[in-house]
């Protein structure tokens, strides 16, 4: 029971246990690595994790390992490799560093990364496609591509009908059951299909915790930063999804999560400011970059990003594990179709949240890297802005190059930012 | 003896070079460009031609490069900027398999063959971002001159990183790095290594292999031709003095000399 | 009798204003920036006193603006010039809701609220174009005085379509147009043209809401103002003092924190 | 069907060439707003591929949307920094009334284009929707799923023209686009065979105005010009042949081509290659549906938005530089196409293994100077002339 705890022991203990879990995950990597084993390459919006932890696959998120070498101030090391071999300063930077990192034989500041056994994306970001292309080229390995496809109108949600949803299904499934029987020809081993259900109902405790803790943020003071905190729990749902560890980890958090609500612990002491923020997070000065805001008075309650970089997984999907094959399939179109939507149709999804939550203002945050979250931002800003009086900010940087960061522009915005909503609040204060 | 004169209009400065068959060059002459491109290149062969004492109609066929080359009515014939300094730097350093120009808006880097001709090449064609106009901004916003920076980034140690996404927004952050009292030598350092840094990735782009000649204004800052040699960890050739921003030029002239013999003996 | 100042340490230029309890201008003065901020933010605020006929000790608040607001180290606070433009605007222009300011390096579009707040602001980011800077370029490569750019620019007959972006590439197209035979005018008003398009867009992200103020060092360019309101639609207010209005509206946030609370109504002020 | 072309019919080759070079250079969409005059449905389909035939089937008209030379004055705003021009100019063209819609339909070519389907619907009036074309057609379920999609927008299609759609209509109109294609394979041939019968920009422009115009009489023009233009006397010149690759989607402004026209011959391109996307005629019998999907997923050209283990690009290249019999290569992207910019990693790699000339160069559909280009190909030239 909460009550038993003291704060000292549960407060933090997420980050805490999370950047633990990490560097297990890392070091584990690096021993395949140096062992000569491989590894499954797969991405975060649809992993599969849950299949391959059937085949006891060591699983490798080349888009994690890419934003850690800009955590870890290397990233133009990596980058400058990848554009003298050819490509340019325009390509995404997350393959551009994963690129070095193939052609260094896994060299990564956090140790070795193995080489590619498979590699499985889902087309919900077309990079991934070009991404896994290169792959083949090097290391000529099997390549899996699964289709998934989105919301088909351009102007709403889909609400799809069945026969639709039905030929999508179908398509899912069978691309599923082609993954597996890749699987077995990759590992040699044959597919158990109790493995998988076990693997499917650590996913679902995962997914329902994870839907969970982003809910408790509703709560005043939000229980925990969005932007940096929620990174790190971010990376446990991706790298520990269809785990025991997993699970886990997320039901000490919920734990964590409402011991903080029910004793009225923030992540901050004195929250003026709740804003919700869209986009990929400004990994070169990542905690420079959430400091710019803390330092007024504002903190992250929310974040698109913890929604689609968690493939979806936000909406807490649970799979029936009586029928898996289905349900997973059912699971995955759902999920990664609203991660999909999370970045094409963010302003309806913004709305939500605004109601939701109370959110003072809403940072957009465009990037050179990625075109997939960046494109539609300054039109969902406009729209949303056109139906909402929020308060937003507009910047543009990357996640990975620092020559596109430039600290003195975005400090100039994020003040005149919060001039504003402090005007704005005043007014409302005399009104 | 044929007299042929090389003609190369950059973007900012026009050269203009006078040689004989022996290859020798009899004249050189540098002028900014402005934007009378066609009255430009005349004055400046003119200049030459009476500088080697020659009356103004001497010359036996007139090569013209550089952006302004189809402007030039006097010509024979026009030939690119890569072309000609493929000719020009074999002329000087035989051994050269790689050419890089820096200039004042482009950077440019051509592998030859070891005949001396271009294989292949490679612009930057982005933004001014990491060309001469980079460095020349920076040290004109602090109030320098191209000239008196070579001594003022001798005595620097350190250096600070300069994002070269646009040559204008630079400015800004020199101003941020002033206002958090930064010396300018160190700065303009910064500004000189990421001009470097990109120098040495176009070189990378096409392959590039030792020899190395590096051509272009800019390369008047020992330090340039110094780090990108250091970068490469190889020696680097440098022509002497001024001529490194009549390469082209004289590589022009050159070719003119070719196509004379050529058409004497057809 | 109360004054309060403002320095704006722009990239390019550094300008300073004193006004009196009234927010009227009592004396102005801009120089160049140059190497040394902390220098150039003191002597333009030493000139402006000079030219009042006030002391230092006079001065009961200064707040410094611009790139460079975090040097004027003598100064009692920072407030970035977009606030700054913003309330200056609407102290000139009472029923001004949008401004547009175009300087050396950066364009911005502020959506301003009847007190002058901001309510949304939009900037140029990836690089310098569409700014004021892509003038000078042009400038530069035609040897035509920037004051002189607009009126030339403005006896267009078939304008040329200029595509670079770059504000250094500018001059080399520039250049080629001519090479093709262009005329000097078509080639001005087609680059005066592509600034307008990109700083429109600003002003479309921050939704043009009458009235629009236009200030900053390009708003005295004749091409440049029709350019932008055919683009608009609008007429724009054009303020003699568009070249000081980040540091008057400092100035103005500076007699607003003497005064404390109530802060000086530009409306009811001009009615008077 | 409507006729939107004026008679040409009694107009010479060069008369016609030029009546075309006019429309696709006019920003106003005449052929589309001539349709529109006459009461017609018209359904803009983005780059690359649309099954123009299920539109057609539904007596829409198929346009293809592809940007323009043209400022982004109302479109800029809706967009960062970072992204290709072509997002912009189609949707500025879309929103300034010059172009208008019943149906708009995009597909996930790329992280940029992905997006404009939502951007579209929130700023138009009319639907937008998404096409999703499998990028895994190598999956055995591709096809059936594809066939079940294309029933999707059969009946979308239905609903917007409120005309009903029968494999009667839709065989008709397979059988208009096969002879369409057919034509168009022929026109390459010549350009590959006789490239000085017909110049860059002709022959892209005898392409090009299919997008615009009824595809019957897309048919008979070329019908009428083909014979005319092999019985041109042009004189074979001594010129590099060159292969254009980097065109799948935004596409080189006319002067690009012209450019290059005067230089050297272009025998072969991926310049809308989307009008030209499935290799061979489309089967009659059977399911129609499911004829275009099949035929989409296994009989079909390359690009770098199409995955497909089946089709290495660089090897597709390289067939095509072979089969064109090119000199060189000119390995082209659009400004910011992340693919394009992707896949010239690759392709340069491939043609230097094989020792192929080549030059990179990146372009802009509104770009007004061309002196990178033009220094790349002069000093190609120039190095052939002192050798």
């Amino acid at each position: 029971m909460t009550t038993k705890i003291s704060a000292e022991e549960i407060v933090g203990r997420g980050s805490r246990e999370g950047a633990a879990l990490f560097q297990d995950w890392f070091a584990s990597l690096t021993n395949t690595a140096e062992e000569g084993g491989r590894g499954a390459y797969v991405f975060v919006m649809g992993s599969f994790n849950e299949i391959l932890n059937a085949f006891d696959l060591p699983i490798v998120f080349p888009e994690i390992n890419s934003l850690q070498t800009a955590v870890r101030k290397v990233a133009h090391e990596y980058l400058s490799e990848a554009e003298d071999y050819g490509y340019s300063p325009d390509i995404c930077g997350y393959v551009k560093a994963d690129v070095s990192v193939q052609f260094s034989r896994g060299k990564h500041p956090m140790g070795r990364i193995p080489k590619p056994a498979i590699a499985i994306l889902t087309n919900a970001c077309n990079t991934y496609i070009k991404w896994a292309e290169i792959w083949e080229r090097i290391h000529q390995i099997p390549v899996v591509t699964i289709d998934v496809p989105g919301t088909r109108d351009g102007a709403e949600l889909d609400k799809q009908d069945a026969l639709d949803f039905a030929n999508d299904r179908q398509y899912v499934v069978a691309q599923i059951k082609e993954l597996i029987a890749t699987c077995e020809e990759v590992t040699g081993t044959e597919f158990d299909i109790d493995k998988l259900r076990e693997n499917m109902e650590a996913a679902n405790t995962l997914s329902t915790s994870w839907k969970r803790i982003i809910d408790l943020n509703k709560n005043r003071p939000s229980v925990f930063n969005a932007l940096t905190d929620g990174t790190v729990f971010l990376g446990v749902a991706n790298g520990f999804r269809g785990t025991k560890e997993g699970a886990d980890y997320f039901t000490r958090l919920v734990e964590e999560m409402e011991f903080k609500v029910a004793h009225g612990i923030g992540a901050v002491e004195d929250e003026q400011y709740r804003l919700a923020f869209v986009g990929v997070p400004c990994y070169p000065i990542f905690r420079r970059f959430n400091e710019m805001f803390l330092q007024r008075g504002g903190t992250f309650i929310n974040s698109t990003y913890l929604w689609f970089a968690s493939g979806g997984t936000n909406r807490g999907f649970e799979y029936e594990l009586t029928d898996p094959i289905n349900s997973l399939a059912e699971g995955v179109l759902l999920s990664v179709r609203s991660a999909m939507d999370s970045m094409f149709h963010q302003d309806r999804m913004l709305e939500e949240i605004a109601d939701d939550y109370g959110v003072d203002g809403i940072v957009y945050h465009a990037i050179k890297s990625c075109r997939t979250v960046s494109t539609g931002l300054a039109d969902a800003r406009h729209s949303l802005s056109a139906r909402r009086d929020i308060p937003s900010l507009f910047i543009e940087s990357d996640m990975m190059d620092r020559r596109v960061v430039s600290e003195a522009q975005m400090k100039n915005r994020v003040d005149a930012f919060f001039e504003g909503l402090a005007s704005r609040r005043q007014r409302a204060d005399n009104a | 003896m044929s007299i042929t004169a090389g003609i190369d209009i950059g973007s900012t400065y026009t050269k203009a070079i006078v040689i004989d068959d022996e290859l020798k060059i009899l004249a050189k002459e540098v002028r900014a460009t402005g934007f009378r491109l066609k009255e430009v290149g005349y004055a400046a062969l003119q200049a030459c031609l009476e500088e080697a004492g020659l009356e103004s109609d001497r010359t036996d066929y007139v090569v013209a490069t550089g952006i302004g080359r189809h402007q030039v009515e006097f010509k024979d014939i026009h030939v690119t900027d890569l072309t000609a300094s493929a000719r020009g730097a074999t002329q000087l350093f035989p051994a050269t398999l790689s050419i890089l120009d820096v200039g004042g808006q482009t950077m440019k880097c051509s592998r030859l063959t070891d005949a001396g001709k271009v294989h292949s090449f490679r612009l930057n064609d982005k933004c001014a971002a990491g060309t001469g106009a980079f460095l020349e901004k920076t040290a004109r916003y602090m109030g320098f001159s191209m000239e008196e920076i070579g001594s003022m980034i001798e005595s620097s140690k350190e250096s600070v990183p300069i994002s070269g996404v646009c040559a204008v927004f630079a400015e800004s952050e020199v101003i941020n790095h002033l206002s958090l009292g930064t010396p300018p030598s160190t700065i303009m350092h910064g500004a000189i290594d990421s001009l470097v840094g990109r120098s040495t990735q176009l070189m990378k782009r096409v392959k590039a292999e030792p020899e190395y000649t590096l051509i272009g204004g800019i390369l008047k800052l020992d330090m340039m031709a110094r780090t990108i040699g250091q970068q490469l960890n190889t020696k680097v050739n440098v022509p002497p003095k001024d001529m490194v921003q009549f390469v082209s030029a004289y590589g022009a002239a050159i070719l003119g000399q070719w196509r004379l013999e050529r058409l004497a003996s057809a | 009798m109360v004054y309060a100042g403002g320095v704006d340490v722009g990239s390019t230029q550094t300008k300073a204003v004193i006004v009196d309890d009234q927010g009227t201008i009592v004396s102005r003065a801009l120089i160049d920036t140059g190497a040394d901020v902390l220098g150039a933010a003191e002597s333009a605020f030493a000139q402006a006193l000079e030219q009042g006929g006030l002391d230092k000790d006079d001065i009961a608040y200064v707040i410094g603006t611009g790139y460079g607001r975090y040097r004027v180290t003598f100064g009692d606070d920072q407030i970035t010039e977009i606030s700054c433009h913003g309330r200056g605007a609407v102290h000139m222009f009472p029923k001004t809701r949008t401004v547009i300011d175009m300087g050396g390096q950066d364009t911005k579009a502020i959506r301003v609220s009847p007190s002058g707040d901001i309510d949304d602001f939009s900037m140029n980011d990836k690089c310098a174009a569409g700014t004021g800077r892509f003038l000078g370029a042009a400038s530069s490569a035609l040897e035509i005085p920037l004051d002189n750019l607009g009126t030339v620019a403005l006896s267009f007959t078939r304008p040329v379509r200029i595509s670079t972006t770059c504000t250094v590439f500018a001059e080399s197209e520039v250049l080629s147009w001519l090479g093709k035979g262009k005329k000097v005018e078509d080639i001005l008003w087609g680059v005066h043209q592509s600034i307008a398009v990109r700083s429109f867009a600003l002003l479309r992200r921050v939704g043009v809401e009458q009235e629009v103020t236009f200030t900053g060092g390009v708003a005295r360019n004749a091409a440049m103002i029709k350019a932008l309101e055919e683009k608009a639609g609008v007429q724009f207010n054009i303020s003699e003092e568009s070249h000081f209005m980040g540091a008057l509206g400092a100035s103005l946030f500076a007699l607003e924190r003497v005064a404390g609370e109530q802060k000086t109504q530009p409306s009811a002020e001009t009615d008077r | 069907m409507t006729a939107v072309l004026d008679d040409w019919r009694l107009e010479s080759l060069d008369e016609s060439l030029y009546a075309c070079r006019e429309l696709i250079e006019d920003t106003t969409f005449p052929t589309v707003s001539k349709w529109r005059e006459q009461g017609g449905k018209v359904a803009g389909h983005f780059q690359v591929y649309f099954p123009e035939e299920i539109a057609h089937a539904a007596g829409m008209l198929p346009v293809k949307i592809r940007g323009g030379p043209l400022d982004p004055v109302l479109a800029d705003s809706h967009f960062g920094s970072y992204l290709c021009s072509i997002l912009k100019t189609s949707l500025e063209f879309a929103m300034n009334g010059n172009l208008k819609l019943d149906l708009f339909v995009s597909h996930p070519i790329c992280d940029a284009a992905r997006n404009l389907a939502a951007i579209w619907g929130r700023n138009l009036d009319y639907p937008s929707q998404i096409l999703y074309l499998p990028q895994n057609p190598n999956s055995s379920h591709s096809a059936t799923y594809l066939s079940g999609e294309y029933g999707r927008l059969k009946r979308v299609v239905a609903r917007v023209s409120g005309a009903e759609v029968t494999d009667e209509n839709l065989r008709n109109s397979i059988n208009v686009f096969n002879e369409n294609r057919k034509l168009l394979r022929e026109l390459y041939d010549i350009k590959r065979e006789t490239p000085w019968l017909i110049d860059a920009v002709d022959a892209y422009c005898l392409v090009s105005i299919g997008g615009l115009i009824p595809r019957e009489e897309h048919n008979d023009l070329l019908k009428r010009l083909l014979p005319q233009i092999r019985q041109r006397r042009q004189k074979q010149q001594d010129r590099i042949r060159v292969v254009f690759e980097g065109g799948f989607c935004e596409q080189p402004p006319l002067d690009l081509l012209r450019m290059l026209a005067r230089t050297c011959y272009l025998v072969d391109d991926d310049l809308l290659v989307g009008l030209r996307w499935l290799t061979e005629d489309i089967p009659l019998e059977g399911d129609p549906l499911f004829n275009l999907a099949e035929s989409y997923i296994d009989r079909s050209s390359y690009s770098p938005v199409q995955h497909d283990l089946r089709k290495p690009k660089e090897a597709m290249l390289l067939k095509r530089v072979e089969k064109a019999k090119a000199d060189a290569v000119i390995v082209a992207a659009a400004k910011m196409c992340e693919p394009g910019l992707e896949e010239q990693v690759t392709y340069t790699h491939a043609l230097d293994e094989h020792g192929i000339p080549y030059f990179v160069s990146e372009f802009e559909e509104n770009m007004t100077s061309f002196d990178h280009l033009e220094l790349l190909v002069e000093t190609f030239l120039e190095n052939l002339l002192f050798a």
